[in-house]
This record gives structure tokens, C-alpha cells and sequence, in this order.
């Protein structure tokens, strides 16, 4: 029932995963779910994207701050997300700037392409996941 | 052709384990594999084996079990999302296991189409 | 009456049903993430300004802060309440329509 | 001031059951009555006293338990609700008990205020 | 466990109950088990009501088939809602106009109001439930 | 790739997200209550037909059928699939994004 009964991780495949992100964070549990999703399918070395499009943008917003609902906070693990060598993170610039958002506002760097490019990016991956 | 098929929310609350359960059939019908069904978020209660639907409506966590008996599909439950929920091995269906969310990604890589169904 | 709005307004078409059915001097509480409905810089920012000469608007703080929202980006018009807050309302605005 | 809770959603998947228990902690606080709370619907997943969240998140299921021993609250779970997603006798946590639909339409009665929490 | 286990139907006290349907039907079970509500607030000789907006107006479209879904239907208990004296039905025009319906759609009788009517309507209750 | 959506257009912004993303030429399968996007007499229903040009859209009968739809309550340019077509649609048009 642990991780250790894996068969083992190393498949000799590598393919386009991308996480795509389009709920708020909290009302729902999606946000922090999809994170275990994300470090696992680095575990397996594949070529791992995540995008944040419509209020997926809200998940790596900064300042979030759980103490008075008491709920897990996800940020940390965002933050650890680069050592993890995840690093091909995308913001929709449509879905950030009709939330008043800018690219200052988000906890990890992150590249901001508009809805064609995100559309594109959609299009040539594998395996698209998330929710 | 093989697929993977990924169930996100539990039963009766939503249509995703109908509309998963209805494409694996049309799958396997049609001659395709079933690499794996996985069982993620609240997708983890359609393994529970007390679930006792009224006698005019249909029984999805059976329903499952017999499909995955028929065909020998791998029903995997993802070990960290039924912790939360409570679901653990005294609860499981015939047919379906707990395993890690790597079975997942495995799916991801080993399948030709991952199929996700959810809210 | 009381009206309760947890979705995001981009997401979902709670928040419109709401505004659109809410009598004339009641109240609307914005909380889980119907609270991004109450930031600048937004057009259901502006949407909720505008009509909070007519409703009375109120948004959960401890819902706001865990989305990394504080009370200045809370546009105007609109008071930030605690769990008690939305206890009180309760207790003062009579029957409560969540609008799921 | 009495009031009614009704809770319609799962633990973790949703906001529901966290909003739901932090409303009626604060009126228990402000000295308030709790009529009683009502899990309907995937809200039946609440009485699961075999979840098991990781130690540094909440426990949802304790939390309503414990609430419960402390101000003697009437928890109650759909009889029809909790059958068809397999919540029996035996899953149940302290403090909960399974009840009829009624229960419910008794606490609007009841209660001064009834107050829904769902997605 | 069974609803004999009840101590009474009878409280002498009578409340406007409103069941406000906003989901469309299958996709997601409310429609189906707000209904358990509705019967059981009659039986407790509840003053009843029944709106219909936004996506609701949907739950109650005459010709619904659910046998390849395998799915359960409750047009049925719709149809028996007469039975228990459930006759305050609201479909908000509005929202029926919208999805290209007409009264004529619908399995059970109902009454038409426009949303300030309804608005009204839910403004002068007791109880709102639904989901 | 094939983009897939299963909810309501009137309650959720997943068709739209769907349809401002899906590259020409993709296919676009309507399913659970995302089949009310493809019903006739609806603003939904007239985008749909509108981008069936550049899109192959699709429709599930049996959850059309559930909702008391059929085929002739369809707009132009949208083809009704069962079950076993949704399967095919998988197998010919390569990844599925669901728009949940």
C-alpha cells in the first residue's frame, strides 16, 4: 500500500504531461490533490507541464494564508516544485488580467503566455490531467 | 490500443463513474484494452463494498467489480486520497486494491489514451 | 433574508442568480470562493460596487486571507465579517438562501 | 436562537463540510443553540471514522465528533443518503447517529434558522 | 435506522418550505434527491413550494429516457407529486426562455413567473433548501 | 486531440474555455449535462453551430436521451455519437482534454 510497492518508476518512456489547473483553490480540493499528481509524475521523469487558466491562476497566488480556515495550504509545495526540476509553468495572461492579476503576484516563476499560445501548448501533449 | 481510465468523484453525487463505467464498457465491447482503471479524489468511495443502492437503481460499486471481474480490468484505488476518506482494505469491493498514485502515472505512460472523468 | 454565494463568479453563474433574485435591502454574503467576487480590479468587483447601494454586501475574511486577499483589496461598499460575522447576519437577516 | 446545519458535501473535496463547522463552532460560541446538523447527500462521507488525513492537515470526521462530545450535538446522517454510498453502523464515528430524512424537515421546523452549506 | 424511528410527523407548527432547483437533471444527483426532501416535508404537512430556475427548469423536461445512461428517473415521482397535495410549482420564465423551453414542456403543471416574482417568492419563506 | 465537456453551458464557463482553446480542426465531444450546449433555440446552441466549421463537434445520444432530447432538437453541424463512438473518437483523434 506504500509508494515503496511501486514496481519501479524507471519506464524507459518519456512523455508530455500536462497539469492543467482551472479551479480556486480551497472551495475545492483540486489544487492540492493535483500537486501529489505532479511530484509522482516527476518521480517517473516525465516531461511534466503544469497551466493555470480561468481561476487556476488563483492557486499560486502569494499571500495565502490558511490559519483561520484551518486548511493545508499547498503554497510550500509549490515553492519546492523547482527542486523537483518542474519548472515549465504557464499563466494564461487572459485568465491573470481578468482576475487583476500580474505576473508580480504569483509565488513561482512562471512564464506568461496568452490563450493561442496556452492553446498550442494544450494541443502537443500526451497526457493532460488535472481538474 | 489500450486505455487508461481516471475516475475523479465518487458515486451517485455525479455522473463521472456512470459516463467512465459506460466508456470502459464500449471499450472493451469495441476489443480494446483496459490498462487500468484509476480511483483518485473522491473518486476512492466507488470502492466501497457497504455502498447498498435502492433495488431500482443501478449498483455502480458492483457494477464495477463485475466488470472487472468479466475482463480481469486492475481497479486501483489511490492509497493516499481513501486514507483521507476512510476508505481502506476492509471496505474494498471485489476486485479492487489500494496502491500508490504512481499506478496513475504508469497509466499516463503505459496506456495509448488516458481518459479522465470528473466534475 | 440572507443570501449566501460560495462559487467563483467566473467560474459559475451563482453569483448573477443571486443579484439578480435578492430583494432590495437584504443581505449577500460572498465566502469560500465566491469571496473573489468582491476584489478590485475585477468586473465582478465592479458588478457587486455597483449594487451595493441596494444590497447590503458582506465577504468572510478567513476566506479571503486563505486566497491571499486583505480588506484593501476588498472593493468599496463592502464589509469583511469572521465566522461570527456570518453568524450574526444569520441571526439578524432571517431565513438564509444559499445559492449552491 | 436555535439553528439547523445542513451539510451536503464530503470532507476534503469540498469547502462545504470545513465552512459548515467553523459557522457552527462560532454560534456555539456566541452561546447560540445548535438544533442539530444534518449530513445529506456525499455530506454522509463526514461520519467516516475511518478517514485518516495526513497529521498536518485538519481531521474533519474527529473534528465534528469532538465538537459534538462538547456541546452534546444531535449529528446526524441521512438514513437513504448514507445506504446508497455505503455509510452503515459500524463506519460510523462518535457521536453520530443514522436517522430518517425527517430529521431534517423536524430541525427546519425547529430551528429559527436553518443554514445549508454545499457546492 | 427506518423512518418509523421518527417520534412524530405531527409539530403543529407550519412553515413555508422552498425546494430552489438550479441543476440540470443526471449530471449531478440533487435533482434526485431533493425530491426525498420535497415527500417528506409534505408528510410532515409542511406548506411546500417548488421553484425551478436557471439549469432546474431542465429537471422537470417531459421525455426523459435514462434506460441507456442506466441511470434512475424520477419523472415518476414528479408525477406523483399531485398525490401529496404538492402543487405550488414555479418554473421562472426567464430561465425557461433562455434554454428555448415553453410551458408546454414540462411533466408536471406548473406556474410561470417572471424573476421578480420569484425573487419575491424565495424573499417570503421559511425554509430554502435545495442544492 | 479530442476536448471533451460535461457541464452546462448556461451554470459554467468549461465550453467556453473549451472553445477558446481548441485548435481548427480538433474534435469537441458534448457529454453529461455539457449536451444542453448543443440543443436548439439557445445562445449556447448558436455558438456551437457557429464554430462547427472549424470544429468536428460531437454529441452523446445516450445523455441527450437521459434529458429528454433527440436527434431532431440538435443544431446543424453537430454529429450524435453513443457510447462506442465516444470510444472511437478516443482512438482517432489521439489525447483527450477534458474541460472539467
Amino acid at each position: 500500500m506504500s509508494q515503496g510497492d511501486e514496481p519501479s518508476f524507471e519506464t524507459g518512456v518519456v512523455k508530455k504531461f500536462l497539469y492543467l489547473n482551472r479551479k480556486a483553490p480551497y472551495g475545492t480540493v483540486y489544487a492540492l490533490e493535483v500537486l501529489e499528481m505532479v511530484l509522482i509524475s516527476a518521480a517517473f521523469e516525465q516531461d511534466v507541464h503544469l497551466a493555470f487558466v480561468d481561476d487556476g491562476v488563483y492557486q499560486i497566488r502569494k499571500g495565502q494564508d490558511t490559519k483561520s480556515v484551518e486548511m493545508k495550504s499547498f503554497l510550500p509545495t509549490y515553492r519546492a516544485l523547482e527542486g523537483y526540476d518542474i519548472e515549465k509553468l504557464y499563466v494564461e495572461k487572459e485568465s491573470m488580467e481578468e482576475r487583476g492579476l500580474t505576473s508580480g503576484d504569483f509565488v513561482v516563476p512562471v512564464e506568461v503566455i496568452d490563450r493561442a499560445a496556452m492553446g498550442s501548448l494544450i494541443d502537443s501533449m500526451d497526457v493532460v490531467l488535472g481538474g | 490500443m489500450k486505455f487508461g481510465i481516471l475516475v475523479n468523484e465518487g458515486p451517485f453525487n455525479h455522473q463521472a463513474s456512470d459516463s467512465a463505467y459506460k466508456f470502459t464498457e464500449a471499450a472493451l465491447a469495441k476489443g480494446y484494452g483496459i490498462y487500468r482503471v484509476f480511483f483518485y479524489y473522491d473518486g476512492v468511495n466507488n470502492a466501497n463494498k457497504l455502498s447498498e443502492p435502492p433495488s431500482d437503481d443501478r449498483h455502480i460499486v458492483r457494477r464495477w467489480s463485475e466488470l472487472g471481474k468479466k475482463y480481469n480490468l486492475d481497479l486501483v484505488v489511490c492509497v493516499a486520497a481513501a486514507l483521507r476518506r476512510g476508505i481502506k482494505d476492509e471496505l474494498l469491493a471485489e476486485g479492487f486494491r489500494i496502491s500508490g498514485l504512481g499506478q496513475l502515472i504508469e497509466a499516463g505512460i503505459q496506456s495509448d489514451r488516458l481518459v479522465m472523468f470528473g466534475d | 433574508m440572507l443570501h449566501t454565494v460560495n462559487k467563483s463568479p467566473f467560474e459559475r453563474n451563482a453569483l448573477d442568480a443571486c443579484l439578480t433574485h435578492a430583494k432590495k435591502g437584504s443581505a449577500v454574503l460572498l465566502f469560500e470562493d465566491g469571496v473573489y467576487a468582491a476584489t478590485k480590479g475585477t468586473a465582478p468587483g465592479n458588478t457587486v460596487a455597483g449594487v451595493a447601494k441596494d444590497l447590503k454586501i458582506f465577504v468572510l475574511g478567513p476566506d479571503l486571507k486563505a486566497r491571499g486577499y486583505d480588506e484593501s483589496q476588498v472593493v468599496a461598499g463592502v464589509t469583511v465579517v469572521d465566522y461570527g460575522g456570518f453568524v450574526d447576519l444569520v441571526v439578524e437577516h432571517g431565513p438564509v438562501t444559499a445559492w449552491l
